[in-house]
């Protein structure tokens, strides 16, 4: 019997740390090419997260419509932002970090005031896929792994489209060099603008697949940034193979905590592992080494 | 250089001190034929922003209903909201607002017991009479404040009705649960204690945060306890969580009640079918004999387009005893007001209007156990008013 | 000049504390949130505009102070001022070594820490016994807001002092050299972990000191409200408007914002957000160094023609 | 072929060139040098479109180079091989190969120029699939040479190529600047090791303080006083 | 003989594999002119960041007037009496010269005021003292260069370090700059300057000569003896220094 729990916890934690993958690797791709830390991802999340309950209640819209039209959504929104705003971070200021801090923060406010418009403050859910396959002494939410096998496939094309495409390692390389780039004649300014606008998406898909799972309103959106950095903190800013496993030590540690502890210790538990983290690596986490 | 610039400072404070004295005392309304303005504020954004909606829809409807027979002491009525926005620090001072810069005659409550904690301070500072229409915990009314009177069912009775039809079926054990705020709260304080009255054991007991957002990790625990019935004090969004957590964890309990969630109309339409069997506690419903509930319900369907929920009625039955007691009173006059809303009993949409005169804590409204059968809420308990009686047990999820 | 600028300011403290005297209970609540926000503003401003830590996470120590004011008041029967004063105490407590931890971070990540560890207290002031958990503690109600505003007050006067200090002192000219570059700073001498420490003290204990004033205000203290980070977003905001890392930006700022910010928010709270956050965005395009260095920019102009006038 | 008028680069208030001027012609090999800090990455930067010109022109062919971007110079077959090489660490030594291939001017050769590097740089055939960041110092300038060759350059911009190299590896990259000529690609060397890189060059530009105090034939140069003072330690 | 102001004993520092330096001993005595050469990556600047305390050696041990001072933090061997400028100038360029400078004159003085009196005088002796309001992001590289030195010097140093201090310099403003160093010496001030090229300057006032190749000192003597020394030519030029040109020493510490 324990040993069922035990294994239901790791599936329930497996199975969300996949959504929380997603939405992280949304947020490592714009840190990668950009430098710019963005605090308002979550909002993009939720915003689509709350999209799609919306079209949902209406309409019946099923999350194989809707994924893909909060994909390109999010994408020309996410390209707007950058090219408006972005783009034009004076340099003047103590710092672009600090500048593109502020200036993410305030977005992240912005978009949490435009959801409440649009979507108001209720918490909502999407009762799709509300049932569970039972598999020997586990019961697996079909929604959970809904999400996570869309988090998958989602993962796998955007490393095909890194890895294979002269897209892909134009943004590798700007990430990785943008003076080499500039030099190799790679247009930096339109790969910025793409991968903000693809981390954006992501940010989206992941929003339409957490809320097959999670309840959220417009407020939760700094839990899932908070969340997502935690991911990252834990897996390697930069290091796509790292996000994975940060995901799933998050995921595992939610279940985990929420079981054995309390719901608000499972609340607290991106937070905490968030700071320690920090505060183990202060400077490690923006290298690449690691898992 | 410096002088320059304190002259520049020194300059601005004149500026904004007059500026607030200027905003401050206005003439107040004289002439008789002015509109009597009724002040509150709602959470039309923020957490609580569906129920919210239904709360002002519900004043809404008896302004409307008193204008067209003809107002209040021979004026109009005005009705003049903000939206707090579900924040107590706004709510606040929008309540100084609507006394200090509206000049409302009258105020009535907001929704949330949170928000109404704080705004309770500024209806006693102003000396202003305030029916609380949302505000189940008794917990605000326990502070020694003399204006405020609960226009709902105390919370602590709320168990009462579940916990009696289980003792009925031989159920044994129970596992607790709600979000940990105000309301749930006092709504399982006193589980324990009724339990044990009843011969019963409370086998788990826990609260889950505001803003949750997954509830599989509390629904394994409550699993793991083989509990016979699960009482959850939950509002419309955590109890639609862990109805679908229970659900994708195939814990089906003999007897599932979730707080006030249930009996909010959208329980239904966001669970569907998984909403069947699952218990409520109502304040109110469309069946309720009542006085005026037919009418009420009518007539607030025709308005709106849609239904009336308790907030409605809740927020209605207390604008129709503030009316009440204005017309007894005969005038304005707050202290009368306070002294005759202390001490009136009425009947309601709601039921009847009686409170307990030295903390205004509502004694007449009983409340509800609802339950949904087949799509659609019906009341169960008490017997006196059941529709029908409770569907036991609740069906497992694989032979739905 | 020294004289001079006591006077000046006596006769400002003068004004503010009479000012309540004429209003009436909404235009002195109005009047305490202007002066509340713009003393958290200046609080803020020292941790991140002049040693250029951002944070997003001081409202820790002011949910801290509320928090610990209403403990004091509904379980030690305190008077609620010395709670406050004990809040402040703590605040500052807690910041040494939360200071020497967090301020190991640097940028996004002391920004991210700070709204984490925002969030982890949120988290356990709502399931802790003493703090009342997600039900909050009540406080006995008051009579008005006055005490509260007095309060606020005379912190906030006390955190311009402290500004204008900084801005003229040792302390101050290390705190920026930290701020423009941290190695270089160290190698010249600067003790730099034990001066933004002291930063980040001052910055945790106002809100800490507020936070009691504000409880006593509100009479009622829960998670959700007391560790909101919409108070360090309308820090932020203001001190950008106002102008970041300087002594009269979070002023002009404050005051400024919180008329705005009183007008929307009764109708359009929502989109009171929006305006707020979209601000902060605009500002940092068209005005990133805020209203301040503009005009002292032209009344540096102004001075110079006249005195060129003058010869 | 390449004309540079008048150029005026600055960071914030710090004016970083003051003027420069420079000509280079089809074919040749123009040395630039000068002390540290003196101006000449910046110049080159500012004629890959790196940076951004305060004023003057750069004309390549006659065509106005100072307001387009660096993709666009790229495509006119102008390619920098920037100062420390500026590798991608992380991507394979293909991957760099292909990101320095994509211009349009030269993508239908990819997989051509791929195997014509592979073959003239056997050591990055044999270790296409490796991270270009395990490479050493030698090879990595050597990637990066190929890198910027798989855009088909008609002018290369090679700023320091011989920085951190021992004494053998230097003068095989020297070797390699002679035989990239010897292409018909007309090249732009800046190097701090002087002696040597005037041996190879047509004509020489001395910069010091962002100015061009000197210019010529690169013997002539090399005979010049304030030359050997400045640079080359004597008195 | 009296014991050596700073002693440096088997100090290593590894980058992930990289040996940036390789168990490197060096000495330099009171009021000594110490040169350090090498290429461009050869350890300077990491052997000068370890001494000032902004990183720690893998191995090996720095002391300083005997007392060891890995261990301590970059303030407080400043305010022992080791200043170090950068290669690349670091100006806290929003603030005036003036404040530069009085934030380093801080460690001796009490209050701002007498700082930036100090700051003042020194400004003076490096000819900055006219642009003292200017913001210092707003100075020319030449004056950058200076900047960093006036800031070492408020801090009063036993020690300075000069990291590539010639580096960018005209050749007039290099001979100021020699002169400025050589006269250190008659203050009292040791002094360990990094030099990349600019060999003429660097025999005319170096009292020794230290070489550093991939981490490695390969010679440590007079500048006489280096020059005789054939690897450092092999190593640092590619060919022996007489090739280049390299002058004799001007000033007979042999």
């Amino acid at each position: 019997m324990h040993a069922a729990l035990i294994g239901q916890l790791t599936i329930d934690g497996l199975l969300v740390g996949g959504v929380y993958a997603l939405s992280a690797l949304g947020l490592n791709v714009i840190f990668g090419v950009m430098r710019i830390v963005n605090l308002a991802h979550g909002e993009f999340v939720i915003g689509a997260a709350l999209l799609s309950a919306v079209l949902f209640e209406r309409w019946h819209a099923n999350l194989f419509v809707v994924l893909p039209l909060a994909f390109v959504l999010a994408f020309g929104l996410g390209a707007l932002i950058q090219r408006a705003f972005l783009r034009r971070l004076p340099e003047d200021l103590a710092s672009a970090e600090a500048t593109s801090l502020l200036m993410t923060f305030g977005l992240s406010y912005f978009f949490v005031g435009a959801w409440l418009t649009f979507f108001s403050g209720n918490f909502r859910s999407v009762p799709y896929l509300t049932g569970a396959w039972t598999l020997g002494p586990f019961s697996i939410a079909q929604a959970r792994l809904a999400a996570f096998v869309a988090s998958g496939i989602i993962a796998v094309l955007l490393a095909l489209l890194l890895r294979y495409t002269a897209l892909g390692r134009s943004i590798r390389a700007t990430s990785q060099n943008v003076q080499g780039a500039l030099a190799c004649g790679v247009d930096v300014e339109r790969v910025r603008t793409l991968s903000f606008a693809l981390g954006t998406a992501i940010a989206a898909a992941s929003g339409c697949l957490l809320i097959l799972i999670f309840t959220v309103n417009p407020e939760t959106g700094a839990n899932v940034t908070l969340a997502s950095f935690a991911v990252i903190a834990l897996g390697g800013l930069g290091n796509y193979a790292g996000t994975l496993v940060g995901a799933a030590v998050i995921g595992l540690a939610v279940s985990f905590t929420g079981y054995f502890a309390t719901a608000q210790v499972a609340q607290a538990a991106p937070y905490v592992l968030f700071i320690l983290v920090l505060l183990l690596r202060p400077a490690g986490i923006l290298g690449k080494s690691g898992a | 250089m410096r002088r320059t610039r304190l002259q520049v400072i020194a300059a601005g404070v004149a500026a904004t001190a007059f500026f607030f004295v200027l905003g401050g005392p206005r003439l107040a309304a004289s002439a008789a034929e002015k509109p009597i303005v009724i002040g509150a504020s709602i959470s039309e954004t923020g957490a609580y922003a569906d129920s919210g909606k239904l709360a002002l829809q519900g004043y809404q409807l008896w302004v409307k209903q008193r204008n067209a027979a003809g107002g209040l002491l021979g004026r109009q009525i005005e009705l003049k909201t903000y939206d707090d926005a579900s924040d107590p620090a706004t709510a606040v001072r929008l309540y100084q607002r609507l006394i200090d810069q509206d000049h409302v005659d009258l105020i009535v409550g907001p929704y949330s017991s949170a928000v109404t904690a704080s705004v309770a301070n500024v209806a006693q500072q102003h000396h202003m009479p305030m029916i609380s229409p949302e505000v189940a915990s008794t917990a605000p009314f326990e502070r020694g404040l003399t204006e405020i009177f609960q226009g709902i069912q105390i919370a602590s009775d709320y168990v009462e009705g579940p916990i009696a039809i289980a003792k009925e079926k031989g159920f044994k054990t129970i596992a607790v649960t709600g979000e940990d705020t105000l309301f749930p709260r006092s709504v399982v304080a006193g589980v324990d204690d009724l339990a044990k009255k009843m011969g019963m054991t409370v086998v788990f007991n826990q609260l889950y945060p505001h803003n949750a957002s997954d509830y599989s990790s509390i629904v394994e625990k409550m699993k793991q306890s083989n509990p016979d019935i699960v009482i959850a004090a939950s509002y419309l969004p955590d109890s639609v969580g862990l109805l679908r957590a229970m659900k994708q964890a195939n814990f089906a309990p003999k007897l599932v009640y979730e707080g006030v969630g249930p009996t909010e109309l959208s329980f239904g339409t966001q669970n569907g079918k998984d909403a069947d069997g699952v218990m409520g506690t109502g304040n109110w419903s469309a069946e309720l004999k009542t006085q005026g509930n037919a009418s009420f319900v009518k007539a607030f369907t025709s308005t709106f387009g849609h239904p009336p929920d308790y907030h409605a009625a809740a927020n209605y039955a207390s604008l129709e005893v503030l009316g009440e007691a204005v017309k007894r009173v005969g005038s304005l006059d707050s202290a009368k007001l306070r002294d005759q809303l202390a001490t009136l009993t009425m009947p309601t949409v709601m039921g009847t209007y009686k409170v307990d005169p030295k903390t205004g804590i509502q004694q007449g409204y009983k409340s509800l156990v609802l339950q949904w059968v087949n799509g659609k809420q019906f009341v169960i308990y008490p017997k006196a008013l059941a529709q029908q009686p409770p569907s036991l047990p609740f069906v497992s999820w694989s032979t739905r | 000049m020294k004289g001079r600028t006591v006077i000046a300011f006596a006769i400002v403290a003068a004004v503010l504390a009479l000012v309540p005297q004429f209003l009436n209970g909404y235009a002195r609540s109005l009047l305490y949130i202007t002066v509340l926000y713009v003393a958290l503003a200046y609080a803020w401003n020292v941790i991140s505009g002049y040693a250029g830590y951002l944070s997003f996470g001081q409202v820790t120590f002011f949910g801290l102070g509320a928090y610990t004011t209403a403990i004091s008041v509904t379980r030690g029967n305190l008077p609620w001022w010395e709670g406050a004063l004990l809040g402040g105490v703590i605040s500052a407590a807690l910041a040494v070594p939360l200071g020497y931890l967090m301020l190991r971070l640097r940028g996004a990540f002391f920004a991210l820490g700070m709204l984490g560890l925002a969030q982890t207290l949120q988290v356990v002031a709502n399931s802790w016994q003493l703090t009342g958990g997600g039900s909050g503690l009540f406080l006995p109600p008051g009579s008005n807001a006055l005490p509260a505003y007095y309060w606020t007050l005379a912190i906030g006067l006390l955190t311009f002092a402290a500004t204008l200090f900084i801005d003229r002192s040792a302390f101050g000219l290390r705190l920026q050299a930290l701020r423009e570059d941290e190695q270089v700073a160290s190698t010249l001498g600067v003790q730099v972990t034990t001066t933004k420490v002291w930063a980040f003290v001052i910055s945790a204990i106002v809100p800490g000191l507020l936070g009691g004033g504000y409880a006593w205000y509100l009479t009622y203290v829960e998670p959700v409200s007391a560790f909101a980070t919409r108070f360090d977003l309308q820090a932020v905001a203001m001190t950008i408007l106002g102008g970041i890392g300087t002594v009269w930006g979070p002023l002009i700022g404050g005051v400024l914002m919180s008329q705005v910010s009183e007008m929307l928010a009764a109708q359009y709270p929502q989109a009171y957000l929006m305006i707020f956050g979209g601000l902060v965005v605009v500002l940092l395009v068209f005005l990133p160094r805020g209203i301040a260095p503009a005009v002292s920019a032209a009344l540096a102009r102004h001075r110079a023609r006249a005195a060129q006038g003058h010869r | 072929m390449l004309s540079v008028r008048d150029l005026n680069v600055a960071y914030g208030d710090f004016i970083a060139l003051h003027g420069v001027s420079l000509d280079v012609d089809e074919g040749e090999i123009v040395v630039i040098v000068g002390a540290n800090g003196a101006g000449k990455t910046t110049t080159m930067n500012s004629i890959a479109g790196i940076l951004h010109v305060r004023s003057g022109e750069i004309l390549l062919d006659g065509e106005h180079l100072e307001r387009k971007s660096p993709r666009e110079i790229v495509e006119r077959g102008l390619v920098l091989v920037p100062e420390g090489r500026h590798l991608f660490p992380e991507m394979t030594i293909q991957e760099n190969l292909l990101v320095g291939g994509q211009a349009a001017r030269s993508r239908r050769n990819l997989r051509v120029n791929l195997a014509a590097m592979e073959e003239r740089f056997p050591i990055l055939g044999q270790r296409r699939s490796q991270a270009a960041g395990t490479l050493s110092g030698g090879e990595q300038q050597m990637l990066a040479i190929a890198r910027a060759l798989m855009s088909e350059p008609r002018i290369l911009l090679m700023d320091e190529p011989s920085i951190g190299l021992s004494p053998l590896l230097t003068a095989r990259i020297f070797a390699m600047v002679q035989e990239i000529n010897a292409m018909g690609i007309t090249v732009v060397l800046v190097e701090q090791n002087v002696v040597q890189s005037l041996e190879l060059a047509t004509r020489a530009y001395v910069i010091a303080e962002g100015r061009v105090v000197l210019q010529g034939g690169a013997a002539e140069i090399r005979g010049h006083a304030d030359v050997k003072r400045a640079y080359l330690g004597e008195a | 003989m009296s014991a050596p102001l700073l002693e440096i004993e088997n100090v290593s520092r590894a980058f992930g594999g990289v040996r940036a330096l390789d168990g490197v001993d060096l000495r330099v005595n009171q009021g000594e002119i110490l040169c350090i050469i090498g290429p461009n990556g050869a350890g300077k600047t990491t052997l000068f960041n370890i001494i000032s305390g902004v990183m720690r050696p893998s191995s090996g041990d720095v002391r300083f007037q005997g007392e060891s001072i890995v261990r301590w933090s970059p303030q407080r061997i400043a305010a022992a009496g080791i200043a170090r400028t950068y290669q690349i100038a670091r100006p806290f360029a929003r603030l005036c010269v003036r404040d530069n400078v009085a934030v380093a004159a801080l460690v001796h003085e009490r209050t701002l005021e007498r700082a930036r009196r100090a700051a003042q005088d020194v400004l003076e002796s490096v000819g900055l003292a006219t642009l003292a309001d200017r913001p210092a992001g707003s100075l020319t590289l030449t004056q950058r260069k200076r900047l960093e030195v006036a800031r070492a010097l408020a801090l009063r140093p036993k020690l300075l370090l000069l990291d590539e201090v010639m580096a960018g310099l005209t050749p007039t403003e290099i001979d100021t700059m020699a002169a400025f160093i050589e006269q250190l010496r008659e203050r009292g001030i040791a002094a360990i300057g990094g030099v990349e090229h600019v060999m003429r300057v660097v025999m005319r006032i170096s009292d020794r000569i230290a070489v550093l190749d991939f981490g490695k000192k390969i010679a440590d003597g007079t500048p006489a003896e280096i020059v005789a020394d054939s690897r450092v030519g092999e190593a640092y030029f590619g060919t022996s220094l007489d090739d280049v040109g390299a002058a004799p020493p001007t000033k007979g510490h042999s």
